[in-house]
């Protein structure tokens, strides 16, 4: 007899609410509000990104957020020219992991430049204040300082 | 307390898509062979516990592990699932049976990612939904792109390096009938293949495979009635370094550092590059390959590129590994497992 | 003193969860490999067959099949084929969706234990599948369900798709 | 399988914590594994460096919405740089999780452990958690059926109730008993001191026979533990609780092929742990219990395959106010799944917690009238497949 061979059947729901925390939530208004903040802990006085209201390595509570400057550095950066299964992208796209002075972390995020190097400074690019929507993508992008 | 012993392995798929066998039948096919080589126990009498490895986005079921006991023999006895790579589940298993409750564990993994439509969609569900996933990354792969940058930055690591190690690594798979993607490949070819994530090449990421593995594991009294040949289990070690990529070390695999550690510890192994015979890697990633056996000590921080060059035959005998074709992804990049026998 | 002191958590309506929407739509979708065991169910199904596996070494029949036996770990002996009716084990009368909302009407579901000649099951142990049962939601209240004979109503051939909904549902099949 | 061997480490609990159990909580899953965690150690006056390794505990990636779950909650659950794995066995994890963190103790790899199970069920907020249940059915064979997950929970139900001759009625008496222990609960999320059987009874037909009130709630939170060997324990505490048994089974895939009226997975699991810890009569030697409810009918089921009551007997024992909390046998003080609340692998990981406290004598307003020195903790899981059993004792 002949066999079935495939079954096609999907895993998903129509959509996930993902909550942010106490702290992740004003973080998030932060950056609608065009200003990039960092978690501070208080006990161990460590300023991280991105906010928890925790600390991992200290296991301490994290409450507050402080402002920090919205210009880092390029620790490291990577070009994207195709997609997963092998298609090419109309442009490429760079993505960095930037690192701010005096915070442990950084951020994950695109970046536009003519010419990227490691160690380059670069600043973020916000969107119009009506576009912000309280996301990590209130900044457009970084860009050469 | 008790020694712990490798005394069966089996094996099914290997081969980029396994049209003819569901992933049950698969699992059933790979015990059913690591039984026989483990001197033909029966799974319904001889085993104390079975630990299957899988994850439910890659099975498309959730709760995966209602569908473990079956096809391993394992219906009504004790079963669990570990989600992570399947050298965690040798570690959970070495551990049972260190515990002095568990004689027999057999460990199960599988994957089948050509049941997957959406794989990168599915990948992309394990970035954290708020600081990663609304960048909407067009390739997963520019994360591991961002390590290997750093690396590669750091220690002066260049293509030629990552080179070598996509020609050695297709070169040993023809020598190993289960790797589909084996092939002599030129100097040159290298180059021909594609930039996906620059630095990265298409040559740079192992592709995928259908498989499954069934491995047993027996304590020193239980493994000396099984087989003959049983190999040791002296070190055992997984670590996790973070959950958040932000705070992890893009340039150096720290978790595999600490891993290792843990393992060499209790294997009472001091210098790890003499007394270490040869290693099978995770390369799932050509740079990975080079950030291994430097997190493994088995060449010192950033040296691991200039020795494959200039020593081709000493690292070659020290670290041959499979074709970079026979792994699939599993786990995360921060974290990492060893296992040295 | 009670224990938990004093256990932390920001409870919040549905309104304030502010955070990240993600529809998830089209993002996990596979494409199962049947695999020998239910390939050739489904494609039994199309035909109007309900086909099973036997171990003749502990005399089980496997419906929805495998080519294993769990009890014995052993390849299977072969195919049998089940009869399309059968007792009905237990069942239930659902008045919700999949989706949590409130179903139109009861839908009634149930375990049935199909019948396979030539072989005896007791309450251990028998072939048997979860399926619709088109009966009335108070033969579920009343338990008069519980050992109903049922038969399987068969979409017309031209509809069956080698799917367990190529039977649309078990009916009352007479003592 | 060895028997009657002599452990050379034996695992003892010295702290337990947990957050609130709500319907949704703002807290990220890091953040609830962290709360828990946090507040265990606090417990076992201890801080994260002091910890060897860690175990975490979930159930299905679907509900939190994030694939790879176990590597996205080691931070919160205190993995930072260390050894951390994820076991799961759907609905029984939460057993389950403290049974990995034994031999990660007793094998003498780790001398003290974080165990921390957490579920956030409300992120699968559209159109409703109970969707994402569709997944753990047969993708080829159920799951084009349609089925809501408590499908599966009805048809138990109704065979029990067939095969047992059990009324709704005395199911009932099940949530009413949970709902009302549940108020001296301070993490609970469904306390209500005055239900009666007719709330229940009258309360919203979901799938018949299950009703609203016989089903726990949809709920965020965390649990978590943190185990020691023997030598730490008795640095940490003057009053560790042992670890005396650990059993677990998965019963066949095939549910279909099976007769549900009894768990038989459940009575394998306790033997396992009945012969490890040197228990032979149960029904006497086991003085408190927090069998898995998340229906009402599961915990006189799970009383039955745990061999606290004969087959059918459960009911009997409930009805006779055996099992209140001022009873012979009290089952579930803590007000259960049914009553604090059901974030799955938490909920399992808050009984085991719950037979901690009362074993110290520091479950307060909970703390059962007889003195108590053996207690357990069971849980369930996958199709009606997976039995976990954890017996402590000082």
């Amino acid at each position: 007899m002949n066999r079935v061979k495939y079954f096609q059947e999907v895993m998903e729901i129509e959509a996930y609410v993902y909550t942010a925390g106490p702290i992740g939530t004003r973080w998030l208004q932060e950056l609608k509000n065009g200003r990039l903040t960092a978690a501070y802990c208080a006990k161990c006085g460590k300023l991280f990104l991105p906010p928890k209201m925790f600390e991992p390595e200290t296991f301490e509570e994290a409450v507050e957020l402080r402002p920090i400057d919205d210009v880092g550095v390029v620790e490291t950066y990577a070009v994207i020219h195709r997609g997963f299964d092998g298609e090419e992208l109309k442009e490429p796209v760079a993505v960095a992991f930037i690192r701010f002075p005096g915070v442990e972390g950084g951020l994950v995020h695109y970046v536009k430049a003519k010419e990227l190097r490691v160690g380059m400074r670069v600043r973020a690019r916000w969107r119009p204040v009506e576009q912000r929507v309280g996301s990590i993508t209130d900044i457009e992008c970084f860009e050469p300082v | 307390m008790t020694k712990v012993a490798i005394v069966g392995l089996g094996w099914s798929g290997f081969s980029p898509e396994v049209v003819d066998m569901s992933f049950r039948e698969m699992m059933f096919k790979a015990a059913q062979r690591a039984y026989e080589d483990a001197g033909g126990l029966d799974p319904r009498r001889d085993v104390d516990a079975f630990i299957s490895c899988q994850e439910d986005f890659w099975e498309g079921i959730s709760i995966a592990d209602e569908f473990a006991p079956d096809p391993i023999g394992g219906a009504m006895k004790s079963v669990y699932t570990v989600a992570g790579d399947s050298l965690q589940c040798v570690g959970q298993a070495y551990a049972m049976i260190k515990s002095g409750l568990f004689d027999v564990v057999v460990v199960e993994s599988h994957g089948k990612p050509s049941d997957m439509l959406t794989l990168h969609d599915v990948m992309s569900m394990a970035l954290d939904p708020i600081s990663l996933r609304p960048l909407g990354l067009a390739n997963i792969h520019a994360l591991a792109a961002l390590e290997a940058r750093a690396y590669m930055a750091k220690y002066g690591v260049g293509p030629q390096h990552l080179a070598e190690v996509v020609e050695k690594a297709h070169r040993a798979g023809l020598r190993n009938p289960r790797a589909s993607y084996a092939g002599r490949l030129n100097a040159g070819d290298y180059e021909l293949s594609p930039v996906v994530v620059d630095p990265l090449r298409e040559a740079d990421i192992a592709k995928f495979v259908d498989a499954a593995v069934v491995v047993v594991l027996a304590s020193e009294a239980a493994a000396r009635d099984l087989s003959d040949t049983p190999v040791w289990v002296e070190g055992v070690g997984w670590r996790t370094e973070t959950s958040t990529l932000e705070l992890h070390d893009w340039a150096f695999p720290l978790h595999a550092r600490m891993a290792a550690e843990d393992a060499y510890r209790q294997a009472k192994i001091a210098d790890p590059a003499k007394e270490v015979g040869f290693a099978e890697v995770d390369n799932r990633y050509s740079f990975k390959e080079l950030q291994h056996i430097e997190a493994l000590g088995l060449a010192p921080r950033g040296s691991a590129a200039e020795m494959l060059l200039e020593e081709p035959s000493t690292q070659a005998a020290a670290c041959p590994s499979t074709s970079a074709a026979a792994r699939w992804p599993r786990g995360s990049p921060s974290k990492s497992t060893a296992s040295p026998d | 003193m009670t224990k938990p002191v004093n256990p932390r958590g920001t409870p919040i309506k549905e309104a304030e969860a502010v955070g990240i929407e993600f529809p998830v739509v089209g993002k996990a979708r596979y494409n199962y490999t049947t695999g020998e065991a239910l390939g050739v169910f489904l494609a039994g199904l199309k035909q109007g067959r309900i086909l099973g596996t036997v171990c003749k070494r502990c005399g089980r029949v496997f419906v929805p099949p495998r080519m294993y036996c769990s009890y014995c770990f052993r390849p299977v002996d072969g195919w049998v084929e089940a009869r399309d009716e059968g007792v009905v084990v237990t069942a239930v009368a659902s008045y919700i969706e999949a989706t949590r909302a409130r179903a139109e009407k009861a839908r009634v579901v149930g375990v049935i234990k199909l019948e396979v000649p030539g072989y005896k099951f007791d309450d251990h142990f028998f072939p048997g599948i979860m399926h619709y049962i088109c009966v009335d939601d108070e033969a579920v209240k009343s338990m008069g369900i519980f050992g109903m004979r049922v038969r399987a109503r068969w979409r017309p051939v031209e509809q069956r798709v080698g799917s367990i909904t190529d039977i649309e549902c078990f009916e009352p099949a007479g003592p | 399988m060895s028997r009657n061997i002599n452990f050379k480490h034996r695992v003892a609990v010295v702290g337990a914590g947990m957050t609130l159990f709500r319907r949704r909580l703002l807290e990220t899953p890091q953040e609830l594994a962290w709360l828990a965690a946090k507040q265990a150690l606090e417990e076992a006056g201890l801080a994260l460096k002091d910890i060897d390794c860690v175990v975490i505990g979930s159930a299905p990636d679907a509900f939190d919405g994030v694939h790879m779950k176990g590597e996205y909650l080691a931070d919160g659950a205190g993995g930072w740089h260390k050894p951390v794995v994820r076991v799961y066995v759907g609905g029984a994890t939460g057993v389950f999780t403290p049974i990995a963190g034994w031999w990660h103790v007793a094998s003498g790899l780790c001398r003290k452990a974080l165990v921390v199970a957490e579920e956030k069920m409300s992120h699968a907020a559209k159109p409703h958690p109970q969707y994402v249940f569709r997944y753990i059915w047969d993708p080829i064979v159920e799951k084009p059926l349609n089925p809501n997950l408590i499908w599966i929970f009805a048809m138990e139900m109704h065979r029990y109730m067939y095969k047992c001759g059990v009324k709704k009625e005395d199911i009932a008496l099940v949530s009413v008993k949970n709902k009302r222990n549940a108020c001296g609960h301070p993490s609970a999320q469904l306390c209500d001191p005055n239900i009666t059987v007719d709330d229940v009874l009258k309360s919203e037909v979901l799938v018949w026979p299950v009703q609203r009130l016989d089903v726990s709630p949809v709920s965020d939170g965390a649990a978590a533990l943190v185990l020691a060997d023997e030598a730490e324990a008795r640095r940490i505490t003057d009053t560790p609780v042992w670890i005396k048994g650990i059993g677990f089974t998965l019963d066949t895939t095939h549910w279909t092929n099976r007769d549900l009226a009894y768990p038989e997975y459940v009575r394998r699991a306790a033997e396992m742990a009945y012969r490890m810890a040197g228990i032979d009569n149960p029904r006497k030697q086991i003085d408190v219990a927090e069998p898995y409810d998340p229906f009402d009918y599961k915990e006189l089921h799970h009383m039955e395959g745990l061999g606290l009551a004969k087959k059918c007997e459960a009911p009997i024992l409930t009805r006779e106010g055996v099992t209140q909390r001022d009873g012979d046998l009290p089952i579930n003080p803590s007000g259960g799944l049914l009553g604090v609340g059901n974030p799955i692998a938490a909920a399992g990981l808050m009984k085991v917690a719950e037979i901690f406290w009362q074993l110290r004598g520091e479950a307060g307003a909970r703390q059962v009238k007889k003195p108590v020195y053996t207690g357990l903790a069971q849980a369930w899981g996958d199709l009606m497949q997976a039995g976990t059993v954890i017996v402590l004792g000082i």
